[in-house]
């Protein structure tokens, strides 16, 4: 197992590395000057020459991505921001607790609405409830979710004056753009425990288990469910990794700091090296989170650990 | 945070909640230039000489300040004013201060005049500032936050980290930054003028306006920034809250590039000005927020030509020049703006209009970086921006924007060119005589406005939204104000 | 079966493996699915391969047919060695040798109708330029192996097994191969099923004159199709002998166990039981000395460390065993 | 057979499936008894009801599709289908046990086997986990697998051994009555014989009563007492084992036997019966067999045969020897 | 054996070949749910063509004296902040929604499906080469590719079809893979290697009208996720170039009528949720039929 996660770590090298190339490329092309946007409108031709030089973007590009590139592995830097001169690598982390509690609890939100409405749609396939609660999560994916967060902001916060609109510093505003995600996910959980516990039901091993005399509950938690985890995990990880690199749309509208915020305004800036170090970042989450994936399925399904060597 | 903490009954009102429109980029002030860090930059900092809210330049660091000849002015400092660090404000500050602006990029057009590396020191509270060429724009120049006096020692203690721990002589200490969230900062009980009223300030970010509204009428702050148009009619009736209004320094203009061949015509422009109906316009997407505009510089500025009237709504005209400048068949033209909405809703609008008298315009919303891009390279035949004149000054409303030598990316993107302007710009940076000066800029806009540079569109208003507990809230109208003598009321 | 037929035996060999090895890398180790097979066919001949599952009978099969690159050795098919063919010769050669699969559900396309699957293969070699032509051919097919003419639009999943496994035959048949292998073609149906198939099969060979290599592990069907048999354990050909006397004497003591293993629908024979004690063992890094050394009742200890090689023992008979007949 | 001696009696049983399809009648009028300590063989092919037999006395057909039309299941003299599913937890796995066909997909892969088979014993003998899991290990060894292997998942194990774990599993709590699902159709010749051999010491051991389904008569003729021969859900020749093998009365048992290669006599060809089995959904009218068989009359496609017993508990459902 | 017939009743039933859908279409029609949102769907692609005839009104007629009213005969959905009809726009917005949906999941399909079909049947190398440029590309931000190539391209509705198109080009390279690794080692595939067929046969005749039932789902269920990513793109402001009336932008746009308006909003909102909702239920029935093993 060690040796596995230590594998995969490696492979982490070449992933990001052709992220960074990516992104590199990707910004260089992108038209839009860094100097010019932040000196903004009214800013005279010389001074954005001056600002040009002043953050190396007068190099060629193979330049510029290399030293980009040597900085991070020799020095473990990643640049400074042109816009707020502060260390890359420090603007991100002041922005990834906002991030990660949000995306801890959308995912929260989105497993305890979507792995109970998935298994009790399972069991009583094509009953009312099934329907019902299939209807309820669509429901969920098919708003958009600027919108959504808007509606619940009347509701919950103007209206009923329950909830804070806006803001992160304390349980009560994460609930709202919890919810705002989280409902739009479950219905892709929902839809996958469903699917996953159908399969899983139609198994030998659940009739043997009520064969022995086993509890329908008991047969459904414990065989079943550990069964149908598999899918679950993906889709989870997956969402959960998607999530920590930030929800643009539910962050800027219930103004949490989060990293996906961050990413837009700096990529609006063609802040070149905080876009460099968000994508790097988002794509570190990424890999992070699917290893811990796999590693999951590992205690998931003893026939995966066997094979992790 | 701690939103409700503000509306709480009870609780004694010290904290003021401010929720801002947008992150400020950086709170030291050499580095940045944006409306938002100048909206924390001004609760910390404090400038040789500042503007009133009604751009009357007064004492604040420096408590007199002459004209020693065309290129030196002489100030003298106001005695026992303490920096945050504690340490006393001298004139080697003030040189050093000015040194380190004259080097960032950012803030260079502000104060790029002044020769930074020749400012004498007669004494510790008198300083001798020169200038590179007579420029008579200065005093409003020391006023922008790029003129801001910072301390050296706190500077070079620092180094690299400046940014993190600001010194300023201003009535309030910046206490903590909370990334994408909020800036913290507290009264400074050694200022050197009358002490903040309220202990602590709180500067909150919320990028969205409804949301922003919203937090203003449910108590989550005090001060609320940037209100949007709709939510105003709304937010006056509501017998919690005072709406603030005043007119701003920003005009937005509907740009026709001069070096393209439809828009090289005089003619074809002021027919364009002809056929906008600029009232519906500024009522339906501003909802009646701020005003037709009436030349290129709000009427606010000093200097700025008030017998110009709108060209008004006369599409008969219209078609008349654009028959005589050889378009009677109409033309076709491609209308850039960048994602800001109101400049959208614009857009559609022209778009509309323009169509009445035959010109058939293309609206293209481009990503702001690329749009700048490719204004900077003049690809662009129509376009809505705007200037924001950010010392209140003429020169600073003019120059760039209509100056020949200013072309594309200089600021004059619509590539006007014009002899006599050119001629005229460059002698009111050397007229220090107020009539005069004014005389000249009075010429140099009514030239503009008849050869219709701009298609003039609006001058934006400053809308703050408060409490109406709270008491003593002036505006700026550079959207930079300052809450020390702010305070809760009954 | 063939002789059973009374069908004149031509001693000509129309295949030959020699030394014949396939391995797979995995990540235990190398598994010697094939290790080192030497037997022929003859002409119009069915031989026989049994064996427990994994022992490499339908590795042993695809290498043939180079559906899988053999590790080493040859396949002399008529004459030639076809593991050295180019790809267009293996295409040539392919019409004279098809398979027919083990499972008749995974190898038909579920997407294809019957009459798509039948002429696929006379499509794809260009066989006939006109749709008359083809079409006529396909009901020849059709009628060959007994499938019913209404069924040409029908797809995979609307047949039943047998008839299934019918269009799998018949797409086999459609080039006119000599040589057919076949890879457990009956295991997957039910008994009434089977016992029809094997009957096509018999009928065919009869009237084509087919060579038949027999897969399957189920002795008593491979005994009654089968001239000679091959029994295969772990990779390797331990007996190979004519059908009558792997079932009188068998020589190896793995095919005794075999033998004695299969339940057999009488209640009045009595029969000597020998069960083998274990599993079969992984064919990855399988042990040096003789392969079922681990489960053998007369194992010896020169059997740990030596492989017995295929040796005659008599006219048609060959076993891989230290001390064939002394039991 | 003494009314006494029954453990399991069926009646009249008739189960349908009704799907999008149509209703598959899988069981009609099906009518058995098991004693005491006896095997019972069931043979048939693919969809002749095997399953559907053995899910019905275990009470676990899916419902829906599955629907009991009629008929009752007496276990013990009690009637298996009134029960409350209270009631039913308490036999299954107790009183009566079942081994399903494929050991490889029967046993869940995440758990480890001794936790399943410690499962049952924990549900019916009111055992602490650890009691349990020391019974689970001692029925491993029972079934010749060496107990520290216990904390072990199936995926480690062959499936021979699989099929014992499936066995110690469903003997744990010592059930009169084990339905053993085609126990060895996955499994190779040299282990089938094995795990028959095992079954057949356990059987003798716990003096257990047992259905043994297979549609191999090779099977039946090694391990069963009684044969019941089902063709498309019904019961066409039911009687003892030798009288089976001696005397095979029903054409389609004696077409069952004709499509088995003889390993001791050399025929040339193969005597199949002819066609194929019915379409479950649209089964033929009168006796479901008369479509392929060769004796068939004309009163065979429009009346369904009785029940006959042609000698000493020797029933076939044919007009042939019906008077 | 069985019955024999002549030679032109042979031809006649040969002409009548059904196909496999036909029993997907069959399975899918029993459901109800599904065949509700198909219903949807089809209301929409109608109400899409013949938008000229369904409203009176021009989409892009600006009445200024008549901006934001409620909704009322004369205009069923109100209308929007420059008089003009909402329901209009609604329904002519139809059309570039569904066309920016489908389009840009067109383009992930074919590109990301040729990518994944080339993995998933070489394999080796290859296969490692293309997933992890696949994974690269996963990991960069939609947004950021959004923004780059509107940036690079102009907004305007092709270019924000490629931003999304591109965006999740992965998802269906990573499906075409998985589906192809399933049926690249079944028997038939072996089958027509053994008599003699190409690779590029057996790609185009047997494994990709195999691997097309996951492709066509997750087709379906993009499509919908695709004009939500649209109207996303549409909030931080790279939507379509006015007056083109798009869902996303109008409900973007209107967003600060929210309060004082609801219908500016919630309409458009609507036409998206409704239109995703179908796409799912539709999506979802459509998987059901596929998946026999769901067949009960
Ligand atoms: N492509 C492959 N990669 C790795 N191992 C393989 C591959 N194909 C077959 N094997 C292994 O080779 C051995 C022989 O397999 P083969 O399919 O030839 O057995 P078989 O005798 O046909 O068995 P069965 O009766 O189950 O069909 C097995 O252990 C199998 O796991
Ligand atoms: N869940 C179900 N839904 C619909 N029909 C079913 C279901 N289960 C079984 N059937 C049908 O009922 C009939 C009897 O099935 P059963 O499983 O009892 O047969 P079996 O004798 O066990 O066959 P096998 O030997 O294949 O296991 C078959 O026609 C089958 O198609
Ligand atoms: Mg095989
Ligand atoms: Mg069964
Ligand atoms: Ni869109």
């Amino acid at each position: 197992m060690h040796k596995y996660i230590f594998k995969r770590l490696l492979l982490l090298i070449p992933v990001l590395l052709g992220v960074t190339f990516i992104v590199f490329t990707l910004m260089y092309i992108t038209p839009g000057d860094p100097a010019a946007i932040m000196l903004g409108e009214d800013v005279p031709q010389e001074e954005v020459e001056k600002l040009r030089a002043e953050i190396g973007l007068d190099r060629p590009f193979l330049v510029q991505y290399g030293s980009f590139v040597k900085n991070i592995v020799l020095h473990g830097d990643f640049g400074t921001s042109y816009v707020t001169k502060r260390p890359v690598s420090q603007e991100i982390l002041a922005r990834f607790p906002a991030t990660l509690r949000l995306a801890g609890a959308a995912v929260l939100v989105s497993m305890g609405i979507g792995i109970p409405l998935g298994i009790i749609s399972a069991t009583k396939q094509y009953s009312i409830f099934d329907n019902v609660s299939m209807v309820f999560a669509l429901i969920g994916v098919s708003m958009p979710n600027f919108w959504q967060g808007l509606i619940l902001i009347m509701i919950f916060s103007l209206h009923l004056g329950w909830l804070p609109a806006s803001g992160f510093s304390g349980f009560k505003y994460i609930i709202l753009p919890a919810l705002t995600i989280g409902t739009s996910t479950a219905a892709i959980i929902t839809r996958m425990t469903r699917s996953s516990m159908l399969e899983v039901i139609r198994q030998d091993y659940i009739t043997t288990a009520r064969a022995k005399g086993q509890k329908e509950s008991k047969v459904i938690n414990k065989h079943a469910l550990g069964n149908a985890l598999i899918p679950i995990i993906t889709v989870v990880g997956l969402l959960f990794g998607k999530l920590l690199g930030g929800a643009v749309l539910t962050e800027s509208i219930f103004a949490v700091p989060g990293v996906g915020r961050l990413m837009v305004d700096s990529i609006k800036c063609r802040d070149f090296p905080m876009v460099q170090g968000g994508v790097l970042y988002i794509a570190f989450c990424f890999c992070i989170v699917n290893l811990l994936v796999d590693i999951l399925y590992a205690f998931a399904d003893p026939r995966i650990r066997s094979q992790y060597r | 945070g701690g939103s409700k903490s503000a509306a709480k009954e009870g609780e004694e009102k010290n904290t003021l909640i401010v929720g801002l429109a947008a992150e400020p980029k950086g709170i030291d002030p050499h580095p940045v230039n944006d409306v938002p860090s100048g909206n924390a930059l001004v609760q910390i900092y404090e400038t040789l000489i500042t503007q009133d809210v009604d751009m009357n330049i007064q004492p604040l660091l420096a408590e007199t300040w002459k004209q020693i000849d065309d290129l030196t002015w002489e100030f003298k400092l106001k005695k026992g004013v303490k920096f945050h660090n504690g340490e006393e404000l001298k004139a080697s500050d003030v040189k050093f201060s000015f040194q380190r602006a004259c080097e960032s990029a950012r803030i260079g057009h502000i104060v790029g005049m002044i020769d930074a590396d020749n400012i004498e020191i007669i004494d510790d509270y008198t300083v001798r500032i020169p200038t590179k060429e007579p420029f008579s724009a200065l005093l409003p120049s020391l006023c922008h936050t790029g003129g801001m006096i910072l301390s050296e020692k706190a500077v070079n203690e620092a180094g690299e980290a400046y940014g993190e721990k600001p010194v300023g002589t201003g009535p309030f200490k910046f206490v903590e930054w909370k990334r994408g969230d909020s800036l913290i900062f507290e009264r400074f009980d050694d200022y050197h003028g009358e002490k903040a009223k309220i202990k602590k300030l709180v500067m909150r970010v919320i990028p969205e306006r409804t949301n922003r509204v919203i937090e203003l009428e449910t108590g989550g702050i005090d001060v609320c920034y940037d209100i949007g148009a709709n939510d105003i009619t709304r937010l006056e009736e509501n017998e919690d809250i005072e709406v603030y209004r005043k007119i701003s320094f920003s005009t937005g203009y509907l740009g026709m590039n001069c070096l393209d061949d439809k828009f090289k015509d005089a003619r074809v422009r002021q027919a364009v000005n002809y056929a906008l109906d600029v009232d519906a316009m500024v009522n339906s997407v501003l909802k009646g927020v701020g005003t037709v505009a009436k030349g290129p510089l709000t009427p606010n500025v000093p200097g700025a030509n008030l017998e110009l009237k709108p060209y008004g709504h006369d599409i008969e005209k219209a078609k008349q020049l654009l028959k005589e400048a050889g378009f009677e068949n109409g033309l076709k033209t491609e209308l850039w703006t960048n994602e800001n909405k109101d400049r959208i809703n614009m857009a559609e609008i022209i778009q509309a209009q323009l169509k009445e008298v035959g010109i058939d315009v293309e609206v293209k919303i481009l990503e702001w970086g690329a749009m700048l891009e490719g204004l900077n390279n003049k690809e662009h035949e129509m376009l809505i921006l705007g200037w924001n004149n950010s010392t209140g000054d003429p020169d600073i409303g003019l120059y760039a924007p209509f100056h020949s030598s200013k072309h594309g990316k200089g600021g004059n993107r619509v590539c006007y060119t014009n002899k006599r302007v050119d001629e005229l710009l460059d002698l009111g940076r050397k007229t220090f005589d107020t009539e005069k000066r004014n005389e000249i800029y009075y010429e140099v806009q009514e030239i503009i406005y008849n050869e219709a540079a701009w298609g003039l569109l609006y001058n934006k208003e400053v809308v703050l939204g408060a409490k109406k507990n709270l008491k003593g809230l002036k505006v700026w109208p550079n959207n930079k104000h300052r809450f020390d003598f702010v305070y809760f009321g009954e | 079966m063939a002789k059973k037929l009374g069908v004149k035996l031509m001693t000509e060999k129309i295949l030959e493996a020699k030394n014949l090895k396939k391995y797979f890398k995995t990540s235990k180790g190398m598994l010697r699915a094939v290790d080192d097979l030497n037997f022929y066919i003859n002409k119009g001949e069915t031989l026989g391969l049994v064996g427990e599952s994994g022992c490499g009978k339908s590795t042993t099969g695809r290498v043939i047919l180079r559906l899988l690159e053999a590790t080493d050795g040859e396949v002399i098919f008529n004459g030639k060695d076809i593991l050295k063919f180019n790809k267009n010769q293996i295409r040539e050669a392919r019409q004279k040798m098809q398979i027919v699969f083990q499972d008749p559900y995974a190898s038909l396309d579920p997407r294809k109708t019957v009459f798509e699957i039948i002429s696929e293969p006379l499509n794809v070699n260009k066989i006939y330029n006109k749709k008359d032509k083809l079409e006529d051919r396909v009901y020849e097919l059709m009628e060959t192996v007994g499938l019913a003419d209404r069924l040409v639009n029908a797809y995979p999943h609307e047949l039943d097994g047998g008839r299934r496994q019918r269009v799998g035959i018949a797409r086999a048949l459609a080039l006119n191969p000599s040589f057919i292998v076949q890879d457990e073609p009956v295991s997957a149906l039910d008994v009434s099923i089977q016992a029809q198939i094997l009957n096509l099969m018999h009928k065919l060979q009869k009237e084509l004159g087919l060579t038949y290599l027999f897969i399957s592990h189920d002795l008593s069907v491979v005994k009654h199709v089968s001239d000679r048999i091959a029994v295969m354990y772990l990779g390797k050909i331990v007996e190979l002998s004519d059908y009558k006397s792997i079932f009188i004497s068998p020589l190896h003591p793995y095919t005794k166990a075999l033998l004695s293993a299969i339940p057999i629908a009488k209640i009045d024979v009595e029969r000597e039981k020998i069960i083998l004690e274990g599993d079969v063992p992984s064919p990855v890094n399988p042990p040096e000395g003789c392969r079922f050394y681990g489960r053998c009742q007369y194992r010896e200890k020169i059997c740990e460390k030596q492989s017995p090689k295929l040796k005659k023992y008599e006219k048609n008979r060959f076993v891989a065993c230290h001390f064939a007949g002394e039991f | 057979m003494a009314e006494e001696k029954k453990l399991l009696e069926i009646k009249n049983l008739t189960v349908h499936y009704i799907t999008d399809d149509g209703t598959v009648r899988a069981l009609e009028d099906m009518n058995l008894e098991i004693g005491y300590g006896e095997t019972l063989g069931f043979v048939g092919e693919t969809g002749a009801g095997k399953t559907t037999t053995a899910k019905s006395i275990m009470c676990l057909l899916p419902d829906p599709p599955a629907k009991i039309m009629s008929g009752e299941i007496l276990f013990e003299k009690e009637d298996l289908l009134k029960k409350s599913i209270k009631d039913i937890r308490q036999i299954r796995g107790d009183k009566i046990s079942m081994i399903f066909q494929d050991p490889m997909t029967a046993l869940n892969p995440v758990m480890t086997v001794g936790e399943q088979i410690a499962e049952g014993i924990m549900l019916h003998q009111n055992l602490k986990k650890e009691a349990a899991l020391a019974k689970a290990n001692e029925m491993l060894e029972t079934v010749g697998i060496k107990s520290f292997r216990s904390k072990d998942y199936p995926h480690q194990f062959s499936g021979g051994m699989k099929q014992r774990v499936v066995i110690a599993m469903a003997l744990a709590c010592n059930p009169k009555l084990l339905i053993a699902d085609e126990p060895t159709t996955a499994l190779d010749v040299t282990i089938q014989a094995q795990v028959l051999k095992l079954m057949q010491q356990l059987k003798e051991k716990y003096k257990t009563s047992m259905i043994m389904i297979t549609h191999d008569l090779g099977v039946v003729a090694e391990a069963c007492d009684k044969v019941a021969v089902i063709y498309a859900g019904n019961v066409v020749e039911y009687t003892d084992k030798k009288k089976l093998f001696t005397n095979p009365s029903h054409p389609y048992t004696i077409g069952l036997f004709g499509c088995i290669p003889d390993v001791f006599s050399d025929e040339e060809e193969l005597s199949p019966i002819e066609g194929l089995m019915p379409d479950p959904t649209n089964l033929p009218s009168g006796c479901p067999f008369h479509p392929r068989c060769p004796k068939a009359i004309e009163k065979c496609s429009k009346e369904k045969p009785k029940n006959v017993d042609i000698k000493d508990n020797h029933f076939v459902k044919c007009f042939l020897f019906q008077k | 054996m069985e019955a024999k017939i002549d030679n032109k009743e042979r031809s006649r039933i040969r002409n009548k070949k059904r196909s496999q859908w036909v029993e997907v279409l069959r399975r899918l029609k029993k459901n109800k749910a599904a065949m509700f949102g198909l219903f949807i769907i089809f209301m929409l692609i109608i109400v899409a063509i013949f938008a000229d005839f369904i409203t009176t009104y021009d989409y892009a007629k600006q009445n200024l004296d008549e901006a934001l009213q409620s909704p009322s005969f004369k205009h069923f959905f109100g209308t929007d902040e420059f008089g003009r009809d909402i329901f209009t726009r609604i329904i002519y917005g139809s059309r570039i929604s569904l066309l920016v949906g489908i389009l840009a999941v067109g383009i992930a399909i074919f590109i990301g499906g040729g990518l994944g079909a080339i993995a998933g049947f070489y394999g080796g190398k290859l296969d490692n080469v293309i997933m992890r440029s696949m994974d690269v590309l996963l990991a960069i931000p939609s947004i950021l590719l959004a923004i780059s190539i509107v940036a690079a391209l102009g907004s305007g509705l092709v270019n924000l079809m490629i931003a999304v198109g591109i965006a999740n080009i992965p998802r269906y390279a990573r499906i075409m893979r998985a589906s192809i690794l399933s049926v690249r080692d079944q028997e038939f595939i072996e089958a027509s290697q053994s008599v003699g067929a190409s690779d590029f046969t057996i790609i185009v005749k047997h494994i990709i009208p195999n691997c097309l039932a996951p492709v066509i789902v997750q087709g379906t269920l993009g499509v919908a996720s695709a004009i939500l990513s649209c109207a996303g793109l549409s909030f931080i402001g790279l939507g379509i170039n006015p007056p083109t009336p798009e869902w996303g932008s109008m409900l973007s746009r209107g967003r600060d009528y929210l309060r004082d308006y609801w219908h500016v909003t919630a309409f458009p909102g609507m036409a998206i949720m409704i239109t995703i909702f179908a796409l799912n239920l539709f999506g979802d029935g459509l998987r059901d039929a596929f998946d026999p093993k769901l067949k009960n």
